[in-house]
Protein backbone atom coordinates (compact mmCIF):
# COMPACT_ATOMS: atom_id res chain seq x y z
CA UNK A 1 0.00 0.00 0.00
CA UNK A 2 0.85 3.78 -0.81
CA UNK A 3 2.36 5.57 2.36
CA UNK A 4 -0.86 8.21 1.27
CA UNK A 5 -3.29 5.36 2.14
CA UNK A 6 -0.85 4.28 5.35
CA UNK A 7 -1.08 7.41 6.55
CA UNK A 8 -4.78 8.10 5.89
CA UNK A 9 -5.76 4.92 8.12
CA UNK A 10 -3.63 5.88 11.04
CA UNK A 11 -5.31 9.46 11.20
CA UNK A 12 -8.25 7.67 10.90
CA UNK A 13 -7.43 5.14 13.83
CA UNK A 14 -5.73 7.46 16.07
CA UNK A 15 -8.55 9.56 16.92
CA UNK A 16 -6.38 12.26 18.59
CA UNK A 17 -3.84 15.07 17.25
CA UNK A 18 -0.53 13.03 16.38
CA UNK A 19 2.88 14.92 15.61
CA UNK A 20 5.00 14.77 13.04
CA UNK A 21 7.44 12.79 14.85
CA UNK A 22 5.19 10.32 15.71
CA UNK A 23 3.53 9.80 12.42
CA UNK A 24 6.91 9.43 11.01
CA UNK A 25 7.91 6.56 13.46
CA UNK A 26 5.51 4.91 12.88
CA UNK A 27 5.08 4.90 9.00
CA UNK A 28 8.91 4.21 9.12
CA UNK A 29 9.18 6.51 5.85
CA UNK A 30 11.41 9.93 5.65
CA UNK A 31 10.34 13.10 7.35
CA UNK A 32 10.10 14.69 3.50
CA UNK A 33 8.00 11.46 2.79
CA UNK A 34 5.79 12.11 5.68
CA UNK A 35 5.31 15.56 5.04
CA UNK A 36 4.61 14.93 1.09
CA UNK A 37 2.05 12.46 1.66
CA UNK A 38 0.24 14.90 4.88
CA UNK A 39 0.43 17.61 2.22
CA UNK A 40 -1.55 14.87 -0.35
CA UNK A 41 -4.19 13.98 2.08
CA UNK A 42 -5.19 17.99 3.06
CA UNK A 43 -5.41 18.60 -0.82
CA UNK A 44 -7.88 15.19 -0.79
CA UNK A 45 -9.89 16.13 1.70
CA UNK A 46 -9.71 19.67 2.84
CA UNK A 47 -12.48 20.81 -0.01
CA UNK A 48 -15.95 22.14 0.64
CA UNK A 49 -17.80 19.50 0.08
CA UNK A 50 -16.11 16.89 2.31
CA UNK A 51 -17.38 15.20 5.46
CA UNK A 52 -13.57 14.31 6.89
CA UNK A 53 -11.06 17.05 7.05
CA UNK A 54 -7.61 17.33 8.10
CA UNK A 55 -6.39 19.94 10.77
CA UNK A 56 -2.68 20.97 11.36
CA UNK A 57 -2.13 22.65 14.54
CA UNK A 58 1.78 23.80 14.41
CA UNK A 59 3.44 20.51 14.61
CA UNK A 60 0.33 18.28 15.08
CA UNK A 61 -2.25 16.88 12.66
CA UNK A 62 -5.84 15.54 13.03
CA UNK A 63 -8.74 13.69 11.14
CA UNK A 64 -11.89 15.46 12.06
CA UNK A 65 -15.25 16.00 10.64
CA UNK A 66 -16.12 19.25 8.52
CA UNK A 67 -17.06 21.54 10.64
CA UNK A 68 -19.54 22.86 8.49
CA UNK A 69 -21.72 19.41 9.46
CA UNK A 70 -21.18 20.37 13.14
CA UNK A 71 -25.27 20.22 13.19
CA UNK A 72 -25.52 16.25 11.75
CA UNK A 73 -22.38 15.71 13.83
CA UNK A 74 -24.45 17.33 16.85
CA UNK A 75 -27.33 15.17 16.39
CA UNK A 76 -25.12 12.18 17.25
CA UNK A 77 -22.89 12.69 19.72
CA UNK A 78 -24.03 14.65 22.75
CA UNK A 79 -23.75 18.32 21.82
CA UNK A 80 -20.17 19.61 24.09
CA UNK A 81 -20.83 22.12 26.91
CA UNK A 82 -17.77 24.42 26.06
CA UNK A 83 -19.13 28.03 27.06
CA UNK A 84 -17.89 31.37 26.42
CA UNK A 85 -14.29 32.68 27.04
CA UNK A 86 -14.01 35.40 29.48
CA UNK A 87 -12.32 38.66 28.29
CA UNK A 88 -9.04 37.68 29.75
CA UNK A 89 -9.10 33.89 28.12
CA UNK A 90 -9.34 35.34 24.75
CA UNK A 91 -7.25 38.49 24.65
CA UNK A 92 -4.42 35.26 26.10
CA UNK A 93 -5.34 32.67 23.49
CA UNK A 94 -5.26 35.44 20.65
CA UNK A 95 -1.99 36.68 21.08
CA UNK A 96 -0.45 32.59 21.71
CA UNK A 97 -2.66 31.91 18.33
CA UNK A 98 -0.53 34.39 16.41
CA UNK A 99 2.70 34.47 18.07
CA UNK A 100 2.63 30.72 19.32
CA UNK A 101 5.04 29.14 20.13
CA UNK A 102 5.51 32.21 22.66
CA UNK A 103 7.24 32.34 26.04
CA UNK A 104 5.46 33.70 28.99
CA UNK A 105 7.47 36.80 29.03
CA UNK A 106 7.45 37.74 25.88
CA UNK A 107 3.55 37.08 26.09
CA UNK A 108 3.32 39.51 29.13
CA UNK A 109 5.29 41.83 27.53
CA UNK A 110 2.45 42.41 24.48
CA UNK A 111 -0.21 41.85 27.19
CA UNK A 112 1.45 44.12 29.66
CA UNK A 113 -0.02 41.81 32.32
CA UNK A 114 1.21 39.10 34.31
CA UNK A 115 0.01 35.88 32.78
CA UNK A 116 0.46 32.47 34.93
CA UNK A 117 -2.99 32.23 36.50
CA UNK A 118 -4.98 33.10 33.28
CA UNK A 119 -2.26 30.13 30.99
CA UNK A 120 -2.79 27.94 34.23
CA UNK A 121 -6.60 28.76 33.67
CA UNK A 122 -5.81 27.92 30.15
CA UNK A 123 -3.84 24.22 30.24
CA UNK A 124 -6.83 22.88 32.83
CA UNK A 125 -8.96 23.78 30.07
CA UNK A 126 -6.75 22.11 27.62
CA UNK A 127 -6.85 25.36 25.33
CA UNK A 128 -3.24 26.24 25.52
CA UNK A 129 -0.54 23.75 25.99
CA UNK A 130 3.29 23.71 26.39
CA UNK A 131 5.45 23.38 22.98
CA UNK A 132 7.48 20.52 23.04
CA UNK A 133 10.83 22.32 22.52
CA UNK A 134 14.10 20.72 23.84
CA UNK A 135 16.42 23.71 23.11
CA UNK A 136 14.62 26.43 24.98
CA UNK A 137 15.18 27.31 28.91
CA UNK A 138 11.48 28.81 29.03
CA UNK A 139 8.38 26.73 28.05
CA UNK A 140 6.37 28.33 25.06
CA UNK A 141 3.56 28.00 24.85
CA UNK A 142 0.76 27.12 21.81
CA UNK A 143 -2.68 27.29 21.44
CA UNK A 144 -4.02 22.83 21.30
CA UNK A 145 -5.93 21.29 18.39
CA UNK A 146 -9.16 21.09 21.07
CA UNK A 147 -9.17 25.37 20.18
CA UNK A 148 -8.43 24.91 16.55
CA UNK A 149 -11.12 22.34 16.26
CA UNK A 150 -13.68 24.57 18.03
CA UNK A 151 -12.65 27.23 16.03
CA UNK A 152 -13.29 25.70 12.75
CA UNK A 153 -10.24 26.34 11.13
CA UNK A 154 -8.12 24.18 9.45
CA UNK A 155 -4.88 25.49 10.17
CA UNK A 156 -3.76 28.63 12.54
CA UNK A 157 -3.02 30.52 8.89
CA UNK A 158 -6.74 30.70 8.07
CA UNK A 159 -7.23 33.08 11.33
CA UNK A 160 -8.16 36.37 10.38
CA UNK A 161 -5.04 38.80 9.29
CA UNK A 162 -2.74 36.09 10.08
CA UNK A 163 -0.02 37.37 8.21
CA UNK A 164 -0.43 40.76 9.29
CA UNK A 165 -0.61 40.08 13.24
CA UNK A 166 1.73 37.00 13.20
CA UNK A 167 4.75 38.65 11.78
CA UNK A 168 3.82 42.20 13.22
CA UNK A 169 6.81 44.59 13.03
CA UNK A 170 7.06 45.16 16.42
CA UNK A 171 6.58 41.93 17.39
CA UNK A 172 10.27 41.04 16.82
CA UNK A 173 11.63 44.04 18.55
CA UNK A 174 9.59 43.83 21.27
CA UNK A 175 10.25 40.22 21.51
CA UNK A 176 14.00 41.13 21.21
CA UNK A 177 13.58 43.38 24.23
CA UNK A 178 12.16 40.53 26.48
CA UNK A 179 15.02 37.98 25.59
CA UNK A 180 17.88 40.68 26.01
CA UNK A 181 16.14 41.59 29.03
CA UNK A 182 16.00 37.98 30.01
CA UNK A 183 19.84 36.91 29.18
CA UNK B 1 -12.00 60.49 33.41
CA UNK B 2 -14.21 58.96 36.02
CA UNK B 3 -16.46 57.72 33.41
CA UNK B 4 -13.95 54.31 33.30
CA UNK B 5 -14.91 51.86 35.85
CA UNK B 6 -12.46 49.97 37.94
CA UNK B 7 -13.75 46.80 36.75
CA UNK B 8 -13.84 47.91 33.04
CA UNK B 9 -10.06 47.22 32.41
CA UNK B 10 -8.06 44.44 32.19
CA UNK B 11 -4.85 45.81 33.03
CA UNK B 12 -2.66 48.49 32.42
CA UNK B 13 -2.63 48.50 28.69
CA UNK B 14 -6.23 48.40 28.39
CA UNK B 15 -7.12 50.94 30.89
CA UNK B 16 -4.63 53.45 28.99
CA UNK B 17 -6.64 52.69 25.49
CA UNK B 18 -9.68 53.29 27.31
CA UNK B 19 -8.10 56.72 28.34
CA UNK B 20 -6.83 57.72 25.16
CA UNK B 21 -10.08 56.97 23.47
CA UNK B 22 -11.91 58.73 25.50
CA UNK B 23 -9.94 61.76 25.16
CA UNK B 24 -10.19 61.09 21.42
CA UNK B 25 -6.82 60.95 20.75
CA UNK B 26 -4.02 59.05 18.48
CA UNK B 27 -2.01 56.88 20.07
CA UNK B 28 1.67 59.19 20.15
CA UNK B 29 3.29 59.74 22.91
CA UNK B 30 2.24 63.05 23.31
CA UNK B 31 -0.89 62.26 23.66
CA UNK B 32 0.12 59.32 26.38
CA UNK B 33 1.96 61.59 28.00
CA UNK B 34 -1.36 63.69 28.18
CA UNK B 35 -3.00 61.05 30.38
CA UNK B 36 -0.11 60.54 32.75
CA UNK B 37 -2.07 61.91 35.58
CA UNK B 38 -5.12 60.06 34.78
CA UNK B 39 -3.80 56.96 35.13
CA UNK B 40 -1.84 57.71 37.88
CA UNK B 41 -5.11 58.22 39.70
CA UNK B 42 -5.91 55.16 38.89
CA UNK B 43 -3.58 53.76 40.92
CA UNK B 44 -5.01 54.25 44.16
CA UNK B 45 -8.15 52.77 43.41
CA UNK B 46 -6.07 49.96 42.34
CA UNK B 47 -4.66 49.61 45.89
CA UNK B 48 -8.06 48.55 47.77
CA UNK B 49 -9.50 46.42 44.75
CA UNK B 50 -7.14 44.72 42.75
CA UNK B 51 -4.06 44.85 44.92
CA UNK B 52 -2.46 41.75 42.90
CA UNK B 53 -1.89 43.82 39.61
CA UNK B 54 0.17 46.86 41.15
CA UNK B 55 2.60 46.14 39.80
CA UNK B 56 1.89 45.52 36.14
CA UNK B 57 0.76 49.12 36.73
CA UNK B 58 3.31 50.49 37.98
CA UNK B 59 5.84 49.36 35.17
CA UNK B 60 3.86 51.50 32.72
CA UNK B 61 3.04 53.86 35.55
CA UNK B 62 7.12 54.45 35.12
CA UNK B 63 7.01 55.00 31.52
CA UNK B 64 4.60 57.13 31.34
CA UNK B 65 6.62 59.02 33.47
CA UNK B 66 9.55 59.01 31.51
CA UNK B 67 7.56 60.19 28.41
CA UNK B 68 6.19 63.32 30.65
CA UNK B 69 9.13 64.27 31.34
CA UNK B 70 10.66 63.80 27.51
CA UNK B 71 7.83 65.49 26.29
CA UNK B 72 8.16 68.74 28.55
CA UNK B 73 12.17 68.28 28.60
CA UNK B 74 13.14 66.90 25.45
CA UNK B 75 16.39 68.75 25.21
CA UNK B 76 17.54 66.61 28.28
CA UNK B 77 16.73 63.46 25.97
CA UNK B 78 18.82 63.26 22.89
CA UNK B 79 17.78 61.94 19.99
CA UNK B 80 18.30 58.24 20.21
CA UNK B 81 17.19 54.58 19.51
CA UNK B 82 15.45 53.56 22.28
CA UNK B 83 13.82 50.84 20.66
CA UNK B 84 9.91 49.83 20.33
CA UNK B 85 8.03 53.00 22.57
CA UNK B 86 4.68 52.73 24.27
CA UNK B 87 3.36 54.06 21.59
CA UNK B 88 3.99 51.00 19.63
CA UNK B 89 3.49 48.48 22.30
CA UNK B 90 -0.07 50.42 22.62
CA UNK B 91 -0.97 49.80 19.30
CA UNK B 92 0.48 46.72 19.03
CA UNK B 93 -2.15 45.23 22.16
CA UNK B 94 -4.75 47.20 20.13
CA UNK B 95 -4.39 44.71 17.48
CA UNK B 96 -4.41 42.26 19.22
CA UNK B 97 -7.40 43.34 21.06
CA UNK B 98 -9.20 44.24 17.56
CA UNK B 99 -8.10 40.54 16.52
CA UNK B 100 -9.53 39.16 19.85
CA UNK B 101 -13.02 40.11 18.84
CA UNK B 102 -12.72 38.54 15.37
CA UNK B 103 -11.33 35.27 16.99
CA UNK B 104 -14.39 35.63 19.62
CA UNK B 105 -17.08 35.33 16.53
CA UNK B 106 -15.60 32.21 15.56
CA UNK B 107 -15.56 30.39 18.75
CA UNK B 108 -19.52 31.94 19.55
CA UNK B 109 -20.35 29.98 16.11
CA UNK B 110 -19.77 26.72 17.41
CA UNK B 111 -18.96 25.64 13.89
CA UNK B 112 -16.92 22.65 16.25
CA UNK B 113 -15.09 19.98 14.10
CA UNK B 114 -15.78 16.81 16.00
CA UNK B 115 -13.88 13.77 16.08
CA UNK B 116 -14.49 10.17 16.15
CA UNK B 117 -16.25 8.05 19.30
CA UNK B 118 -13.52 5.49 19.18
CA UNK B 119 -14.48 1.72 19.24
CA UNK B 120 -12.83 0.77 22.58
CA UNK B 121 -9.08 -0.62 22.39
CA UNK B 122 -8.88 -3.91 23.60
CA UNK B 123 -4.84 -4.20 25.71
CA UNK B 124 -4.30 -7.97 25.24
CA UNK B 125 -1.54 -7.67 27.27
CA UNK B 126 0.18 -5.64 30.46
CA UNK B 127 3.29 -4.40 30.03
CA UNK B 128 5.29 -2.69 32.81
CA UNK B 129 6.38 0.39 31.47
CA UNK B 130 10.13 0.85 32.30
CA UNK B 131 10.20 3.86 33.89
CA UNK B 132 7.45 3.44 35.94
CA UNK B 133 8.64 0.82 39.04
CA UNK B 134 7.88 2.69 42.54
CA UNK B 135 11.43 4.88 42.75
CA UNK B 136 10.01 6.42 39.21
CA UNK B 137 6.56 7.54 41.65
CA UNK B 138 8.72 8.41 44.10
CA UNK B 139 11.17 10.76 42.18
CA UNK B 140 8.33 12.19 40.36
CA UNK B 141 5.70 12.68 43.23
CA UNK B 142 8.85 14.74 44.94
CA UNK B 143 9.06 16.75 42.23
CA UNK B 144 5.23 17.59 41.77
CA UNK B 145 5.62 18.40 45.39
CA UNK B 146 8.65 20.55 45.20
CA UNK B 147 6.64 22.45 42.02
CA UNK B 148 3.48 23.42 44.19
CA UNK B 149 5.19 24.65 47.12
CA UNK B 150 2.79 28.24 47.62
CA UNK B 151 4.26 31.30 46.24
CA UNK B 152 5.02 34.06 48.65
CA UNK B 153 2.90 36.75 48.51
CA UNK B 154 3.93 39.39 46.82
CA UNK B 155 5.57 41.97 49.09
CA UNK B 156 2.24 44.09 49.58
CA UNK B 157 2.93 47.91 48.11
CA UNK B 158 1.09 50.63 49.46
CA UNK B 159 0.36 53.35 47.08
CA UNK B 160 -1.71 56.16 49.01
CA UNK B 161 -3.75 58.95 47.37
CA UNK B 162 -2.07 60.93 44.98
CA UNK B 163 -1.74 64.27 44.99
CA UNK B 164 -2.41 66.19 41.48
CA UNK B 165 0.68 67.63 39.53
CA UNK B 166 -1.31 71.01 39.54
CA UNK B 167 -1.59 70.68 43.01
CA UNK B 168 2.13 70.20 43.79
CA UNK B 169 2.96 72.46 41.30
CA UNK B 170 1.25 75.37 43.57
CA UNK B 171 2.66 73.96 46.46
CA UNK B 172 6.49 73.71 45.29
CA UNK B 173 5.61 77.66 43.26
CA UNK B 174 4.82 79.14 46.81
CA UNK B 175 8.14 77.74 49.09
CA UNK B 176 10.00 78.21 46.29
CA UNK B 177 8.65 81.97 46.03
CA UNK B 178 9.44 81.80 49.50
CA UNK B 179 12.99 80.38 50.17
CA UNK B 180 14.09 81.44 46.50
CA UNK B 181 16.31 77.39 46.44
CA UNK B 182 15.19 74.15 47.71
CA UNK B 183 16.59 71.20 47.97
CA UNK B 184 14.65 68.15 46.15
CA UNK B 185 15.49 65.75 49.22
CA UNK B 186 13.75 68.36 51.47
CA UNK B 187 10.95 68.41 49.13
CA UNK B 188 10.02 65.04 49.00
CA UNK B 189 11.18 64.15 52.19
CA UNK B 190 7.52 64.42 53.48
CA UNK B 191 5.94 62.47 50.59
CA UNK B 192 4.39 59.86 52.19
CA UNK B 193 4.93 57.37 49.02
CA UNK B 194 6.65 56.89 45.50
CA UNK B 195 3.39 58.43 43.94
CA UNK B 196 3.86 61.31 45.87
CA UNK B 197 7.65 61.77 44.64
CA UNK B 198 6.91 60.66 40.74
CA UNK B 199 4.54 63.52 41.37
CA UNK B 200 6.76 66.26 42.78
CA UNK B 201 9.50 65.49 39.83
CA UNK B 202 6.83 65.65 37.17
CA UNK B 203 5.31 68.90 38.65
CA UNK B 204 9.06 70.20 39.00
CA UNK B 205 10.09 69.73 35.34
CA UNK B 206 7.08 71.90 34.47
CA UNK B 207 8.18 74.70 36.30
CA UNK B 208 11.50 74.39 34.70
CA UNK B 209 9.29 74.02 31.20
CA UNK B 210 7.55 76.96 32.32
CA UNK B 211 10.82 79.03 32.94
CA UNK B 212 10.21 79.45 36.99
CA UNK B 213 13.03 77.33 37.95
CA UNK B 214 16.09 75.92 37.28
CA UNK B 215 18.01 73.07 38.64
CA UNK B 216 21.40 72.43 39.75
CA UNK B 217 22.97 69.12 40.17
CA UNK B 218 26.49 68.34 40.84
CA UNK B 219 26.75 64.23 39.76
CA UNK B 220 24.40 61.80 38.76
CA UNK B 221 22.37 61.13 41.36
CA UNK B 222 23.67 63.87 43.70
CA UNK B 223 21.51 66.27 45.20
CA UNK B 224 19.08 68.75 43.21
CA UNK B 225 19.16 72.15 43.93
CA UNK B 226 15.81 73.86 42.77
CA UNK B 227 16.24 77.70 42.44
CA UNK B 228 13.71 80.01 41.61
CA UNK B 229 13.98 82.18 38.33
CA UNK C 1 -23.94 21.05 2.36
CA UNK C 2 -24.70 18.25 0.62
CA UNK C 3 -26.49 14.79 1.70
CA UNK C 4 -23.04 12.95 0.54
CA UNK C 5 -21.11 14.87 2.78
CA UNK C 6 -23.13 14.93 5.92
CA UNK C 7 -23.33 11.17 5.76
CA UNK C 8 -19.69 11.22 5.47
CA UNK C 9 -19.65 13.21 8.48
CA UNK C 10 -21.91 11.11 10.46
CA UNK C 11 -20.37 7.60 9.64
CA UNK C 12 -17.16 9.16 10.61
CA UNK C 13 -17.75 10.19 14.09
CA UNK C 14 -20.13 7.20 14.81
CA UNK C 15 -17.27 4.98 15.15
CA UNK C 16 -19.33 1.75 15.38
CA UNK C 17 -21.97 0.06 12.55
CA UNK C 18 -24.84 2.36 11.71
CA UNK C 19 -28.39 0.99 10.71
CA UNK C 20 -29.74 2.76 7.42
CA UNK C 21 -33.14 3.69 9.67
CA UNK C 22 -30.86 5.66 12.28
CA UNK C 23 -28.94 7.11 9.40
CA UNK C 24 -32.09 8.13 7.82
CA UNK C 25 -33.37 9.67 11.11
CA UNK C 26 -30.64 11.73 11.40
CA UNK C 27 -30.14 13.20 8.34
CA UNK C 28 -33.73 14.06 7.87
CA UNK C 29 -34.22 12.86 4.66
CA UNK C 30 -36.13 10.03 2.54
CA UNK C 31 -34.61 6.62 2.58
CA UNK C 32 -34.16 6.38 -1.45
CA UNK C 33 -31.81 9.44 -1.00
CA UNK C 34 -30.06 7.90 1.71
CA UNK C 35 -29.29 4.61 -0.34
CA UNK C 36 -28.19 6.98 -2.90
CA UNK C 37 -25.58 8.96 -0.95
CA UNK C 38 -24.30 5.31 0.59
CA UNK C 39 -23.86 3.78 -2.65
CA UNK C 40 -21.97 7.41 -4.32
CA UNK C 41 -20.14 6.83 -0.97
CA UNK C 42 -19.04 3.48 -1.33
CA UNK C 43 -17.44 4.26 -4.92
CA UNK C 44 -15.62 7.09 -3.49
CA UNK C 45 -14.02 5.32 -0.52
CA UNK C 46 -14.01 1.42 -1.74
CA UNK C 47 -10.91 1.56 -4.06
CA UNK C 48 -7.69 0.24 -3.35
CA UNK C 49 -5.67 2.58 -2.47
CA UNK C 50 -8.02 4.19 0.25
CA UNK C 51 -7.07 4.18 4.00
CA UNK C 52 -10.60 4.10 5.08
CA UNK C 53 -13.26 2.28 3.47
CA UNK C 54 -16.94 1.72 4.01
CA UNK C 55 -18.47 -1.93 4.84
CA UNK C 56 -21.98 -2.86 4.48
CA UNK C 57 -23.01 -5.73 6.83
CA UNK C 58 -26.80 -6.42 5.85
CA UNK C 59 -28.49 -3.50 6.78
CA UNK C 60 -25.86 -2.02 8.62
CA UNK C 61 -23.31 0.23 7.39
CA UNK C 62 -19.63 1.22 9.05
CA UNK C 63 -16.61 3.53 8.58
CA UNK C 64 -13.45 1.21 9.12
CA UNK C 65 -9.89 1.69 8.20
CA UNK C 66 -8.71 -0.52 5.44
CA UNK C 67 -7.51 -3.83 6.44
CA UNK C 68 -4.31 -4.05 4.08
CA UNK C 69 -2.67 -1.41 6.01
CA UNK C 70 -3.25 -3.29 9.16
CA UNK C 71 0.26 -3.71 9.85
CA UNK C 72 0.72 0.35 9.89
CA UNK C 73 -2.64 0.33 11.83
CA UNK C 74 -0.94 -2.00 14.13
CA UNK C 75 2.23 -0.06 14.75
CA UNK C 76 0.42 3.07 15.49
CA UNK C 77 -0.88 0.91 18.21
CA UNK C 78 1.76 -0.95 19.71
CA UNK C 79 3.99 2.60 19.76
CA UNK C 80 0.58 3.48 22.00
CA UNK C 81 0.83 0.94 24.70
CA UNK C 82 4.63 0.22 24.54
CA UNK C 83 7.91 1.87 25.26
CA UNK C 84 8.44 4.21 28.64
CA UNK C 85 5.77 6.60 29.83
CA UNK C 86 6.26 10.46 28.97
CA UNK C 87 7.05 12.70 31.40
CA UNK C 88 3.30 14.35 31.23
CA UNK C 89 1.96 10.38 31.69
CA UNK C 90 4.46 9.67 34.07
CA UNK C 91 3.30 12.24 36.53
CA UNK C 92 -0.45 11.84 35.84
CA UNK C 93 -0.26 7.84 36.85
CA UNK C 94 2.17 9.09 39.79
CA UNK C 95 -0.42 11.44 41.20
CA UNK C 96 -3.16 8.80 40.45
CA UNK C 97 -1.17 6.29 42.55
CA UNK C 98 -0.36 8.13 45.62
CA UNK C 99 -3.48 10.50 45.64
CA UNK C 100 -5.92 7.63 43.96
CA UNK C 101 -9.08 7.64 43.49
CA UNK C 102 -8.95 10.90 42.37
CA UNK C 103 -11.06 12.94 39.81
CA UNK C 104 -10.07 14.86 36.51
CA UNK C 105 -10.60 18.11 37.63
CA UNK C 106 -8.99 17.13 40.91
CA UNK C 107 -5.81 16.02 39.20
CA UNK C 108 -6.01 18.68 36.47
CA UNK C 109 -5.33 21.06 39.67
CA UNK C 110 -2.58 19.40 40.55
CA UNK C 111 -1.02 18.75 37.74
CA UNK C 112 -1.86 22.25 35.85
CA UNK C 113 -2.85 21.28 32.76
CA UNK C 114 -5.46 19.40 30.86
CA UNK C 115 -5.08 15.29 31.45
CA UNK C 116 -7.96 13.94 29.13
CA UNK C 117 -5.60 12.45 26.87
CA UNK C 118 -3.16 11.01 29.18
CA UNK C 119 -5.60 9.29 31.03
CA UNK C 120 -7.19 7.74 28.35
CA UNK C 121 -3.67 6.52 27.15
CA UNK C 122 -2.54 5.18 30.58
CA UNK C 123 -6.22 3.14 30.71
CA UNK C 124 -5.61 1.46 27.48
CA UNK C 125 -1.92 0.52 28.77
CA UNK C 126 -4.01 -1.02 31.84
CA UNK C 127 -2.16 1.51 33.96
CA UNK C 128 -5.38 3.20 34.97
CA UNK C 129 -9.26 2.24 35.99
CA UNK C 130 -12.30 4.47 36.97
CA UNK C 131 -12.83 3.42 40.10
CA UNK C 132 -16.17 1.80 41.22
CA UNK C 133 -17.51 4.83 42.99
CA UNK C 134 -21.24 4.62 42.53
CA UNK C 135 -21.45 7.46 45.13
CA UNK C 136 -19.49 10.32 43.52
CA UNK C 137 -21.25 12.33 39.93
CA UNK C 138 -18.05 12.99 38.78
CA UNK C 139 -15.58 9.63 37.75
CA UNK C 140 -12.49 8.88 40.05
CA UNK C 141 -9.70 7.39 38.58
CA UNK C 142 -7.16 4.60 40.37
CA UNK C 143 -4.21 2.22 39.14
CA UNK C 144 -5.35 -1.16 38.50
CA UNK C 145 -4.39 -4.29 40.52
CA UNK C 146 -2.28 -5.40 37.59
CA UNK C 147 -0.24 -2.27 37.96
CA UNK C 148 0.05 -2.50 41.52
CA UNK C 149 1.50 -6.39 41.20
CA UNK C 150 4.04 -5.96 38.64
CA UNK C 151 5.18 -2.88 40.82
CA UNK C 152 5.31 -5.97 43.94
CA UNK C 153 3.29 -3.84 46.12
CA UNK C 154 0.33 -5.34 47.68
CA UNK C 155 -1.30 -2.38 48.76
CA UNK C 156 -1.17 1.41 48.00
CA UNK C 157 -0.04 2.72 50.89
CA UNK C 158 3.20 0.46 50.61
CA UNK C 159 4.61 2.74 47.76
CA UNK C 160 7.64 4.91 49.52
CA UNK C 161 7.08 7.42 51.71
CA UNK C 162 3.45 6.89 51.21
CA UNK C 163 2.25 8.22 53.90
CA UNK C 164 4.44 11.47 53.86
CA UNK C 165 3.40 11.98 50.02
CA UNK C 166 -0.52 11.13 49.85
CA UNK C 167 -1.62 13.55 52.26
CA UNK C 168 1.00 16.34 51.72
CA UNK C 169 0.04 19.84 52.73
CA UNK C 170 1.22 21.33 49.13
CA UNK C 171 -1.25 19.17 47.61
CA UNK C 172 -4.30 19.49 50.16
CA UNK C 173 -3.19 23.55 49.31
CA UNK C 174 -3.62 23.22 45.78
CA UNK C 175 -6.72 21.30 46.23
CA UNK C 176 -8.43 23.44 48.80
CA UNK C 177 -8.30 26.53 45.69
CA UNK C 178 -9.62 24.63 43.05
CA UNK C 179 -12.71 24.07 45.73
CA UNK C 180 -12.59 27.89 46.20
CA UNK C 181 -12.64 28.69 42.68
CA UNK C 182 -15.34 26.26 41.86
CA UNK C 183 -17.49 27.78 44.18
Amino acid sequence: MTINSQLETILFVAGKPLSLKKIVKVLQVEEVTTQNALANLCLKYNNQESGIIIIQNNDEWQMLANPDNHEAAENFLKAEVSGELTRPQLETLTVVSYCGPITRPELEQIRGVNCSLILRNLMIRGLVKEADDPSGLLPKYEVTMEYLRHLGVNNLNELPDYDKLHNHEHISITLAQTNKLAS
Amino acid sequence: MNEIKLEKFQGPLDLLLQLIELEKLNITEVSLSQITEQFLNFLDKLENDRSEELADFLVIATKLVYLKSKTLLPYLYPEEDEGPSLADQLKMYQQYILASKKINILWSQNRIAYGRIEPPVKNTEFVLPLNARTGDLLKSMEKLVSRLRPLNPLPKITIDRAVSVKQKIESIWNTLKQHKKLNFTDLIAESENKTDVIVSFLALLELMRDHKAFINQDSAFGNMEVHLI
